[in-house]
């Protein structure tokens, strides 16, 4: 409950979700530009789910994230000003210029990697839950994926895998309605995705992705039962993107005005930010705050984007093997 | 002259004339109209690129979006096509090959011999291939050379529009499974294209450029290059002959062959990784079947043995250059034993 | 029910049973003596499932089979003596020899082949399935799979296309407990298979698989549903196999006598005959009239299958392609 | 003399040793003790050809038993990679790769690169390969080429019980990502091993036999059938010289490359199916590199472009045979330009 965090907790909620929104919504003006290469896709309006969940986790907690990663690698920690020059192809970047938008990680964060494959976390999440346990470790591993990503065999692959080795590990399904213009109600032969958890003999829990309290709360009790033992759980957070499926896409799919409905009843900062400074938790001064501090930091992230330096021809053969 | 199209339109213009005359003809793949279930416009994608938009209007439930799950549609296709249908269907990116190979390799392309000559599959699988889209590792990749090892199934990598019409009529009409290779850096290469129906057949090599000198294999994307190369070499007066290998599986060794007896040089010319390539198979092929001709070293122009790199610095030294090709060509043509 | 079905079709199904379990019981014989080649995998004990459901199927319906996929070959009516010259490595095989015991397919008679590969004829089956929609034919296809299977991502894509796309398929889950040496209770993550079917919007059906009447029952509801349009429904038979999982295994993992007790207690073929001899529908002449063209024709083609020509050298590279 | 032991008994010695001296070396894959779940043994199968037999016992908790989810669980062994663990996973049969290429190829082979070098993922991929057990189209392929191929993955193929003990050892204690192969028929092999620990390193061949008239690349289980066909050359006068790659990736050019200067002729035996295999990349090597010492056609040794057959009848010409590997040394010596 909101009441439980402290305002400390509260304000580093608030900054993380106004870094995600301000990362893409910059990132959504510079691509339009045409100085971004590269597909990009951006997590704008799903933010409450990230940071909600992450906020539970510490650096040997891991995390494995989709194509639309920014969101969570923020949230897991990542360095911003890494992220931006990363996706303007630096050397500076987290990957060194060499993973793009697709293939954001850093595994001395526990943040095991954006993936350019659909459902390509769901095993690994399991083998890094796997390690954990065997390593008598009390972390969590979560796997992020999409309700397209819900119907790949590796998906459910994983979710048998992990109640049979009772893993600590916690099935995040990003249920924003659509796989690119495909519609979930289509592709998802059941109502909601959780209703697949017991198929795999595991608890399934809906929430309401706009909301970073009800996120917060439900991944507690899945992340604190996997720590202690308990095994895997399904959470199916129900959200919406604000942006096409990837930059460019004119979202001919949606219904008129879909998104700005959204955005306009359920925003997760809009919300946020009305409930906490209505309940007297922090004040609209704070939250003011931190939106120039962020802002400054985007804008300083993308000012040394775009003067970083490429990385030199020399950089092509390295890092594919660690030895030879 | 001919009506100029993009190689795009003229995928999807093969596909609209094939579903016209033949009724068993399907397209299916992930938003292959775009938009199913969804509130707004039907047909709102055609493809990732656009390259089936206009189907689904014109073909009533002949073109079908499908769940993200390769292994469980492309397999699908293959099981219509044991079943009277001819199905096209579309793996988006060559790279998600690895989550349904299986059905590709040990099904559609084994079914015929394991069942002792007593199946026939003809489903085709269109797929988007190649670098150059600042689209990194897990979709950048060439891999046909996968395709190509397996016994029982066709590969085939138009390299022009009117090639792209023509091989994509074959492919639908073929009663064997074919791999479908469609670069993304040419969907919008624009070229001549007949507005009939016609067929490309496969196994035949086109000749894109006659040379004494010097013969280069290439293929897919990679011909251009390679004709750009051969063309600045003449004015070195060196007469370079270009062939586009058209398809893999099955191959047009004769072409190969004949060209190197004449000019008794040879460069192949591939996009993909270096590693048990098309152009190491080519090299194979020659080193072994037109020994005796030969009068320098093969060279190869591929990409590195590395993933393909994300930033544009890299990337643009990963996929060959006209000027690596050039390299290679005058290398070959200075050798003296 | 029994009482429906008439007695020429309770003489065939007797005859399908008898036929399915001699020609494994011989199998077993002659594998012992080392003259039968390649991995065989025997389905004696579970023939009732083959039968019970094949009984429903005209030519035109479609069966995809598995590694343990003699049953199903024979309940479909492929033709046993090109089966035995099959497994025999010969060219009077129904593949001409060049397929074996795991890839024998007759697509004339809808049998799409066994499969040497666990899930792979989930997805199959909806594509043979697809073609009868599209081209507005009532027939239906099955997708036979074992317990083990029940855990690969193909049968769960599959599953939910055929819900996705409204298909007349049915998957039936043979449950016979193990997936080699592995328990299905250790592997399969929920208590039933068919308790999966919910998680793809289809009905799961549990049946008996030692009771052929059941199995007809259970298999004849869903098939009916699927000619008319209803749809997919996951149909879990419950059974056992006889031998090990394949020809050479001491099945060192199963209980002591477990196999003899299920025998005792629940053989398919001897509560068939106890059932229609019991209630009049059969006399025990007639089944053994059955037992002795069924043993007749067993060993007749053996007989052949001995003595029957090897393919030749030429036929090595015949049947890659149809054309070139 | 050393103790002999099988190639069976060597691979499994390996996971032991290694398992006694490393904690974060674990052992998983479909029965990989056996019998997990059930009423009976455990330890059941130890493999499904007894491989990994007895380690379950020995090591409690470190043997996993996986359900048939491939993607699943070889993804996993990737996953746990990352955190701390050094995982052995079981693909039983390579020809099982289609359901699972995507975690090695997407996954394990790419991190490293596209993450920057900023990943390790110390994963060993165990799995059975090659033709002769009479096991058809499924399940006697060989696609070692697909592996070596893709960029950040090492390919193992030991050939002898000495090599299996010591590049598995190397294997798991090597921080890349490792697909060790291991041929069927090889299981039941002799030979000297020794007891204590070693590693044999990557990217280094074997002479197996030194000679100056011709050299024979070879890899796995041919090995064996092409030191036989060298050893009948012998009594002709013919001193072939035989090279067992080892790895195929890494790739020792080198060797191969010093050997063809000396001889001047090659034979290339590859168990595979012929198109973009190792065969083929062999050739092409020594065709760019090694060219000016070649005075005769490179003859690849390889299956036909079929499918493997189940019938023994077809299966024992299908593999190379010693007398197939006789006949194309014998014409590579005739060759006269
Ligand atoms: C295996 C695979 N198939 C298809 C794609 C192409 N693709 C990328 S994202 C995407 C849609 C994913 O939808 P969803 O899982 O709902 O995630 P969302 O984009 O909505 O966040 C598709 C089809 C891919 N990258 N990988
Ligand atoms: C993809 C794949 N993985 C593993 C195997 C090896 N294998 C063959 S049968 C089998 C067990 C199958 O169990 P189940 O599905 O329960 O069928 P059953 O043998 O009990 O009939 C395994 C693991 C295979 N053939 N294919
Ligand atoms: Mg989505
Ligand atoms: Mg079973």
């Amino acid at each position: 409950m909101a009441s439980e965090l402290t305002k400390d907790r509260l304000l580093q909620a608030y900054r993380t979700m106004r870094t995600i929104r301000d990362f893409e919504d910059r990132l959504h003006a510079d691509f339009a530009t045409g100085e971004i290469p590269g597909f990009v896709h951006l997590y704008a309006g799903e933010e409450a789910s990230a940071t909600g969940i992450c906020m539970h986790l510490g650096k040997d907690d891991y995390i494995a994230s989709t194509h639309r990663g920014h969101g969570h690698c923020i949230a897991k920690g990542v360095d911003v000003m890494g992220m931006m020059a990363e996706i303007w192809g630096k050397k500076t970047g987290t990957c060194r210029g060499k993973g793009g938008s697709m293939h954001i990680a850093d595994l001395s964060l526990g943040m095991m990697g954006a993936n350019g494959i659909v459902g390509g976390g769901g095993p690994l999440i399991c083998g890094a839950a796997l390690a954990m346990k065997l390593r008598k470790l009390d972390d969590v591993a979560i796997c992020f994926f999409g309700d397209g990503a819900s119907n790949q065999g590796t998906i459910f692959e994983a979710l048998n895998l992990a109640t049979v080795w009772n893993l600590p590990a916690i099935f995040v399904a990003e249920n924003n309605g659509y796989a690119e213009a495909t519609s979930s109600k289509y592709s998802v032969a059941c109502d909601n995705i959780a209703d697949r958890a017991s198929a795999f003999g595991m608890p399934g829990v809906i929430v309401d992705g706009f909301d970073f309290f009800a996120v917060h709360e439900a991944a507690g009790e899945a992340i604190e039962r996997a720590r202690k033992g308990g095994g895997p759980t399904l959470l199916e957070v129900k959200l919406s993107r604000y942006y096409g499926h990837f930059e460019g896409d004119q979202q001919k799919y949606r219904a008129p005005n879909e998104v700005a409905h959204i955005k306009e009843a359920k925003d997760c900062l809009t919300t946020f930010a009305k409930r906490v400074t209505g309940a007297g938790q922090l004040t609209q001064a704070e939250l003011s705050a931190i939106d120039a501090e962020v802002a400054a930091l985007i804008e300083e992230s993308v000012r040394r984007a775009k003067s970083d330096p490429k990385p030199a021809a020399a950089d092509l053969m390295t890092d594919v093997y660690v030895s030879y | 002259m001919a009506r100029k199209i993009t190689y795009q339109q003229a995928i999807n213009e093969a596909l609209a004339q094939e579903m016209a005359r033949d009724s068993s003809v399907i397209v299916m793949g992930e938003d292959n109209h775009g938009g199913e279930g969804s509130p707004g416009e039907q047909d709102a994608w055609g493809g990732v690129l656009g390259v089936t938009k206009g189907l689904y209007h014109k073909f009533p439930g002949r073109v079908i979006d499908t769940p993200i799950s390769e292994s469980g549609f492309i397999g699908a296709a293959i099981g219509a096509a044991t079943n009277g249908l001819r199905p096209v269907a579309e793996l988006m990116f060559v790279d998600f090959m690895g989550v349904c190979f299986d059905q590709i390799f040990n099904q559609a392309a084994k079914f015929r011999y394991m069942f002792g000559g007593k199946a026939e599959t003809p489903v085709v699988i269109r797929t988007m291939y190649g670098a150059g889209f600042r689209a990194a590792a897990q979709h950048s990749q060439c891999l046909y050379s996968l395709f190509t090892h397996i016994p029982g199934l066709k590969v085939v990598m138009p390299a022009t529009p009117y090639d792209a019409k023509g091989m994509l009529i074959q492919a639908i009409r073929d009663n064997d499974p074919v791999i479908f290779m469609e670069h993304k850096m040419l969907y919008t290469l624009e070229g001549e294209v007949p507005e009939e129906s016609y067929t490309v057949p496969f196994g035949e090599a086109n000749v894109v450029r006659e040379g004494d000198d010097i013969t280069v294999v290439t293929l897919g994307r990679m011909v251009h290059l390679a004709d750009q190369a051969a063309q600045a070499m003449q004015k070195n007066g060196v007469h370079v002959e270009v062939i586009d290998l058209r398809t893999t599986s099955p191959l047009d060794e004769a072409t190969v062959l004949e060209s190197v007896e004449r000019t008794g040089r040879l460069v192949v010319v591939d996009e993909s990784n270096p590693r048990c390539s098309m152009a190491s198979d080519i090299a194979g092929l020659v080193a072994q079947k037109a020994f005796g001709a030969l009068k320098a070293p093969i060279e190869q122009v591929t990409a590195p043995h590395v993933p393909p790199p994300f930033s544009d610095a890299l990337e643009d030294i990963y996929i060959p250059t006209v000027a690596d090709i050039q390299g290679a060509i005058g290398r070959v043509m200075e050798f003296r034993r």
